[in-house]
């Protein structure tokens, strides 16, 4: 299944791009995908473990399973104000 | 709509004082000239963007629920600010003053630690930082370079 | 001065702001259509002017000392005002946020408890009070007949 | 020895005038100038026992002596802000 997926701030320079689709295997939750991300581009550990995730605008943990469809975003540490 | 790319007028943000309340609390986060020890020349704020909406929602929708008699204004900016540009502006205003302020803080405090609101500070030097607020203050600059410069 | 019988506009207070403040408290206290149950149609404000401007001024230079990188502005109005008016505005500035709302908070606190400013609300019935926030709410009305209606 | 005395608010009201120029004994403290007011104007007792007192525009206690001049004046409950 696809996903539809986010980059922000230093998550988007280490990916070079701000989104992307990607294929997933069903059955696939949050944290599988940011251990694939992970491993592909070891930069986005520079903020250390797993980040706050959020399917479909939504805080959600590591657990959650994926859909075919979510929008997927792995947050950096949030600054505003 | 919380989220603008416009200057904040917080002047135009009080429209929703009631006739009933006494008290008016405001916050104004500025840009400020410097920030752990290095000079900004200027800050930019990208958020996630329909994600950042709903989450300010929320925060004001528990802070009604907490002060039932206080209303709360926010706005947001993204993009491209100077020094001495208001980022965030907050208005609380209740029958009283000690909700207003109580709201007014609650605001500020939840709003950036929850909404997906990131800042970019641009150096003099021409190098730039994603500001991390739970990282350490030496680890967290990055010195990636700025593209514009 | 600190005293003022001209209409408040709350904007014209943030030019102390600095650039390295990064954080702007502002107080608003403002007349209510009410007070006690019961309405009110505007309130007379009045001070014993040289003291509420040395009082003010006490105010000012103690918070100061408590919070050294605070900046605080300070005008409260004399005179009559109608509904929705701005009767005070306390506005500080400080490089972090924490600091701006305490040194606000304690600012209007103090205000109320020490300047000699005295106010008189006149209801709708053409009755008037000297509101004594001290006494007993039932104690403290006196419906002094209003000369002007 | 005179002083000018101010009054102001409900005070005001209850002695229908907000200042006068006031003769009192030598020796005379904060405290016997207000017995002597509320002796002549028991109204101003309605807000209770002696309110703060300013002398020469600063807060003062009950037993500061009094000196030609001075510019006195005791304040009902204030209501700034």
């Amino acid at each position: 299944m696809r996903v539809h997926l986010l980059y922000f701030a230093t998550f988007r320079d280490v990916a070079g791009r701000d989104s992307e689709e990607r294929q997933v295997a069903g059955g696939s939750r949050v944290s599988d995908l940011w251990r694939e991300l992970t491993g592909e581009m070891p930069g986005l550990l520079r903020t250390g473990s797993m980040p706050p995730a959020a399917v479909n605008r939504e805080y959600t943990g590591s657990d959650t399973l994926l859909a075919e469809g979510d929008e997927v975003a792995f947050l950096p540490p949030v600054a505003g104000g | 709509m919380y989220l603008t790319d416009a200057p904040i007028d917080p002047a135009s943000l009080t429209g929703s004082v009631r006739s009933a309340d006494g008290g008016v609390c405001t916050f104004l986060g500025v840009v400020r000239d410097h920030h752990l020890g290095r000079a900004t020349s200027r800050i930019q704020y990208e958020a996630y963007g329909p994600m950042a909406e709903a989450e300010i929602g929320k925060i004001v929708e528990s802070l009604v629920l907490e002060w039932p008699e206080t209303r709360v204004v926010v706005r947001h900016r993204v993009g491209v600010l100077e020094v001495g540009d208001v980022a965030v502006a907050i208005v609380a205003s209740a029958p009283h003053r000690a909700e207003a302020f109580s709201a007014c803080r609650a605001a500020i405090d939840r709003i950036k630690k929850t909404v997906p609101i990131w800042k970019r500070e641009f150096h003099p030097d021409g190098t730039s930082d994603w500001v991390d607020p739970t990282a350490d203050p030496h680890t967290a600059q990055s010195a990636v370079p700025d593209p514009d410069d």
